[in-house]
């Protein structure tokens, strides 16, 4: 089997899936024929049939809405909003209906539907393309979260957000659509939608970080190794509910934790990170836990983009000064 | 869909002028005295059939006097009542079949007893419970949405389901003539008419949006007409004649079922009464305009034209009002005896599997019991 | 000048900032002859006409769409949403414009409006009437975010809010309206926007917090004094920009801390705040921060708010554990 | 609103069956020949006054394919093409006055020429630099929405600070198919009209929202008629003849600005290019299609006119062509050479005055400098 890119791994396993499950069905904005505006679902209508993959209209309200009734009625359905800063209109389904639906009928309709977006930005897109504000959806009970950060993990994990008996917002790191290739076996294995990915061993610090900043995250490992720091990387993955044990241990192991995150600082899922590593964690923190993030600004338009998504320097420099005290 | 089924009559660009036209037709079938205007329906001329209308309207009317009754004496919430709407409940639930869906907003109460939702299970909602969304029957319709239109995108979803499986059913989500103006509504409504889905959709213009009244709601003549902008059919009905009501909606049932495509209807009626328990609308609402629309009650206009053609008469109703009473009183104390939840159930539907990191909130929760820990809440 | 509740005092407010400036405009559902469903507007469309107290047709995205379209045309559109439920379908206008017309436009045009609406639990209220999801606000960069917790500093911050030249989200706790009375000399005079009011003094532990659950903070320090115990306690107030200053200061002194919030308690405003303190008071803290929050549940329906709310014996319960450690 | 003006044609309950009726009209001038169907407007029958239409779309053009050029070559980022549509931007841009206020979607850059935005502009913005919206004339025109339709509101809304103030000036929001669809115009469309607001909206019609197909976006025989849903006037327009886009534009902007309320607009056109430079148009669309369109081109449509009706010929065009690219090169250099914003500024219109708290963060940035603090970026 081939290396393939983020993106074909999600295309594989919305396919699996589309294959697997009659009732799972696509849709969103120019995901048919066009195969969507980053050729996620390219080839999905031809070979499953446009009663199953199909064009919406223009409207994110009703695209979220009625994927929710769907639901409801024993679909699957799997809705993709094209850019992340397009999901707002559907904020308002997500919140006071996706994730309580069972809550409001105790279980007699249920939510089980994936919403997609790309997220993030770094890929030199036009304004409000480039959004990473998952932290609005983490604080929302009855959702769920997840990025993915690489081919395989995306593959793994949307058959698991696809499969999972209630809402799912899946955020895709379009910056690693087609950054890097990865052998995917398409077995349809889910990965579990609780458990944060150890992708690299360590013992002097902890890197914790999710979607497209595990790249920055482990290059600065990479580098740090080379001065001698040893890092272990944690992807948090599945934001909501966020695996903490992990986090934990791992902190409990290095003593030092550097959170790093493309989101805005304020009151981001960073800050829960941290504020739990400080309740739970604070006997085993040798040095206070810094956090690298996007600025508390507006994601400035593609000519400063890198100047507000942290850069590995950025990212070595916070390490270092975990390292200070002692 | 084909080039021949195109719905787009734009003309070619170059060409001459041409022009699209539309007209919205009103339907009424028996006039307020509860006079005949013209030929009935088929269903209107057996008796039995009208009795069974006639007595679904009581009915609500009556456990509607009784829910305020309950809150007013504060064994319930907030309640939203249905005063003066039954028609358009009974004329809706009656037409539906049980296999259908039905997406309310919270004054349906008439269509939901027609398709067995119990009435301690409303009672239940109001009184501060969820567990009154669980409807025993039914159980495929929504809950009662309180975030106004959000339930048509539903109603349309579901017709979406029904489509794809190529069930004979119909999807029916209902809006007031204040949601007539919100988003989620003209995006659903385009949405099913571009994918023609078997969905009816009923706008309820009960003349009023809590204390905006109709006509600075909107500029439109009609709020039927809006069904124009999505290519949707839409017309108009006297929702106080429950005949008429159910034939209109008959009508559009039947057209979706047979892969006909949506339909939009607009129900003219009147909110008899204030907008919940908790409003007032005697502060923007002239007492003569209520006055002066209890002419057009729909419970009145039906019993008359029962007792002219029907042998309706006395003796009849105050059986019937005896009747529906004695099945509210039980509904009532199903309701009133209904033992209280365990507190931690307020976490026992947020996921299929409750997450173990919430595990610990959970038993907080239990431990803390009835009081949440003290008494000292306001 | 007689004693009255924060229903009053904001309509007082509402009152001077339409009278001492014509560009300012009040719409929202039922403001104008109903006075609003809390009674708020009540006599403003009387007295300052219907065409700059209007009633808005029932339409939240447009409401708030079109305060930003008057906003930067120099009117100083008040707006109101009528339960916090409903501004989500707000949330794309508020974000994608509200927040970011300054910056879009370098200046050039800008957003001085006020979004009112009421906040929180604890009034029997319907579904979708009782939700206190600030954070999510407080996670946008361009916004600020403000709840007052007396008639008094409603007055005050509602002033400061109709004159700042940038947006304005104002969450008026309903339990709270008509709770109190408090003097309120209508003079005028505005209360900062980014400093915390520090309710009352103490030595042995800082409780921070801020709208409706002042009350029961209040209660716990009582309780909390009659044992021994000296809490001080902040009201942030102006949760964005947040000011975390005077929250270190008083942790310096105390070297204890509880947050409480009605919110969910993932990645809140608490979380910020505890994160913050770990990053920048950790030297001075000698116990683990405690939240005391919402859980991470759907608000139920009003049979169970109060076991869901925040009580004083959870708040005694977590200052305790702070005085446990030493 | 007083009762005899009430939009509400609604039957009093208990009337007969009454109708509302409506039509859509489609306006066209000059065929795509060029060949006048009929009398031409005022305007039209000075040949001075046609040219400068001409050229605006001329203009329009060259900088397209200039801005494509630059983008394709490196110097710029994703750029949205307005080719094939400059019949509609040029018809709004001359129908409008300097006092007007409009907001735009993406491509109507012609309009904004005329309007005084700078090209420069335009190039900055989508060279990735806040900068290109801080126009420095029509400073209270709208900045390019990307959010689709999210700007109706907005114009909707700067027309009621102009009603407020009793200015005799006219708010106009443009949107395209697509956002058709979008609950934002519905719901602002129906305020507009329940506040006879003045603002004109104008639906620029090409025919596809990125791959969907008109017909598959709305079920609706025109875009025009969801004005009907707002009981606002609507009605069609060639958008690819620029006198009749600006005549029915002229006469819409009037109405508003006497007081006869809003109107709605469909302009009928064709996208000619893909849907931005990241788009493949041929994914989704056949090719004949775009070929069959290219007589209809706006531009080509005017000429024609000219050369047979006010001595247009070669000489007179390949000066325009000229002097139209001359324009644009130097606004090119413009763009070229504007020094780079420093980094920090990302802080510097966050907030009128930058809150303490994030002063730290605004050091950080202006340190770390133009790398961001390395090369590494993806
Ligand atoms: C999105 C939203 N906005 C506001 C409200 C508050 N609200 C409850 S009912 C109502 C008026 C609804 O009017 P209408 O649609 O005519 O229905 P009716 O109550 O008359 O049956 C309003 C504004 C809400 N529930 N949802
Ligand atoms: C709310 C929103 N959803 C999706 C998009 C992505 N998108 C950009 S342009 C476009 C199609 C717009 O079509 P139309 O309104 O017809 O305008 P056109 O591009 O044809 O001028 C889409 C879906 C967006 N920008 N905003
Ligand atoms: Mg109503
Ligand atoms: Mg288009």
């Amino acid at each position: 089997m081939s290396e393939i890119t983020m993106v074909e791994a999600i295309n594989l396993a919305l396919a699996r899936a589309l294959e697997e499950d009659q009732n799972v069905v696509v849709f969103g904005e120019d995901v048919g024929a066009n195969g969507g505006v980053f050729r996620v679902t390219a080839g999905l209508q031809k070979r499953f049939g446009g009663e199953r993959v199909l064009d919406a209209p223009l409207a994110e309200t009703a695209i979220a809405g009625m994927a929710v009734g769907m639901a409801t009625q024993g679909i699957r359905p799997i809705i993709e909003i094209q850019f992340m800063g397009f999901i707002y209109s559907a904020v308002d389904q997500i919140i006071n209906h996706a994730s309580r639906m069972r809550n409001r009928t105790r279980s007699r309709l249920t939510c089980p539907m994936v919403l997609r977006t790309p997220h993030g930005g770094g890929i030199h897109a036009p304004e409000h393309h480039c959004e990473s504000t998952e932290s609005m959806f983490a604080h929302m009970p009855g959702l769920r979260v997840v990025i993915p950060s690489s081919p395989q993990r995306a593959y793994g994990l949307l058959l698991a957000a696809i499969r999972d008996p209630d809402p799912v917002i899946f955020l895709e790191p379009s910056r690693l659509y087609r950054l890097m290739k990865e052998e995917v076996i398409d077995n349809g294995e889910a990965l579990p939608l609780d458990v944060c990915f150890q992708l690299r061993d360590g013992k002097d610090v902890t890197l914790v970080t999710w979607g497209a900043m595990i790249h920055e995250t482990m290059q600065a490992a990479d580098q740090l190794a080379s001065e001698g720091i040893s890092a272990e990387v944690i992807d948090v993955a599945t934001l909501k509910p966020l695996d903490m044990e992990t986090i934990l241990t791992s902190v409990a192991k290095t003593g030092r934790c550097v959170i790093v995150h493309e989101a805005a600082r304020t009151c981001a899922i960073g800050s829960e990170i941290a504020a739990q590593l400080a309740e739970r964690g604070l006997m085993s923190l040798f040095a206070p836990v810094q956090r690298v993030t996007g600025y508390d600004t507006i994601m400035p338009l593609f000519r400063l983009e890198k100047q507000y998504i942290p850069s590995t320097a950025r990212i070595m420099a916070a390490v270092k000064k975990t390292q200070e005290v002692s | 869909m084909n080039a021949s089924e195109r719905p787009d009559h734009s003309p070619p660009l170059g060409s001459e002028t041409r022009v699209v036209a539309f007209e919205i037709k009103h339907t009424q079938i028996i006039d307020h005295h509860g006079a005949p205007l013209g030929p009935l329906p088929e269903f209107a001329k057996d008796p039995a059939e009208l009795i069974k209308l006639y007595r679904a309207m009581v009915l609500t009317r009556l456990f509607d006097n009784k829910a305020i009754a309950l809150q007013r004496t504060g064994k319930m919430g907030t309640y939203a009542s249905s005063n003066g709407q039954e028609g358009v409940a009974v004329g809706m639930g009656s037409a539906m079949q049980p296999c259908d869906v039905f997406a309310p907003v919270y004054r349906e109460y008439g269509t939901q007893f027609m398709r067995g939702v119990a009435m301690h299970e409303i009672l239940l909602y109001w009184g501060g419970d969820e567990r009154g969304m669980n409807y025993a029957q039914q159980r495929q319709d929504f809950p009662i949405s309180v975030p106004i239109a959000s339930q048509i995108p539903h109603a349309v979803g579901a017709a979406f389901a029904m489509k794809l499986r190529k069930e004979p059913r119909v999807s029916v989500g209902v809006l007031g003539d204040g949601a007539s103006s919100k988003g989620d509504f003209y995006e659903s409504l385009n949405i099913a008419g571009a994918w023609q889905l078997p969905v009816v959709i009923v706008i309820v213009n009960n003349q009023w949006a809590i204390s905006l009244p109709r006509h600075e709601q909107s500029f439109a003549a009609t709020l039927a007409q809006k069904g124009i902008a999505a290519g949707v059919p839409c017309e108009q009905v006297d929702g106080n004649d429950v005949i008429a009501m159910r034939y209109i909606m008959e009508r559009a049932l039947e057209r979706a079922r047979n892969g006909g495509g949506p339909t939009l209807i607009e129900a003219l009626t009147y909110r008899m009464s204030d907008h919940t328990t908790a409003d007032d609308a005697s502060r923007y609402r002239p007492p003569a305009e209520l006055e002066g629309q209890r002419q057009f009650d729909p419970i009145m206009r039906l019993k008359n034209y029962l007792t002219h053609n029907a042998d309706w008469d006395d003796a009849k109703e105050q059986a019937l009002q005896a009747e529906c009473s004695a099945e509210i009183e039980s509904e009532v104390k199903l309701y009133l005896d209904t033992p209280p939840m365990p507190p931690e159930s307020m976490f026992d539907h947020l996921y299929e599997t409750l997450p173990a990191i919430y595990k610990e909130q959970r038993d907080e929760v239990m431990q803390l019991g009835a009081t949440g820990g003290g008494e000292d809440h306001v």
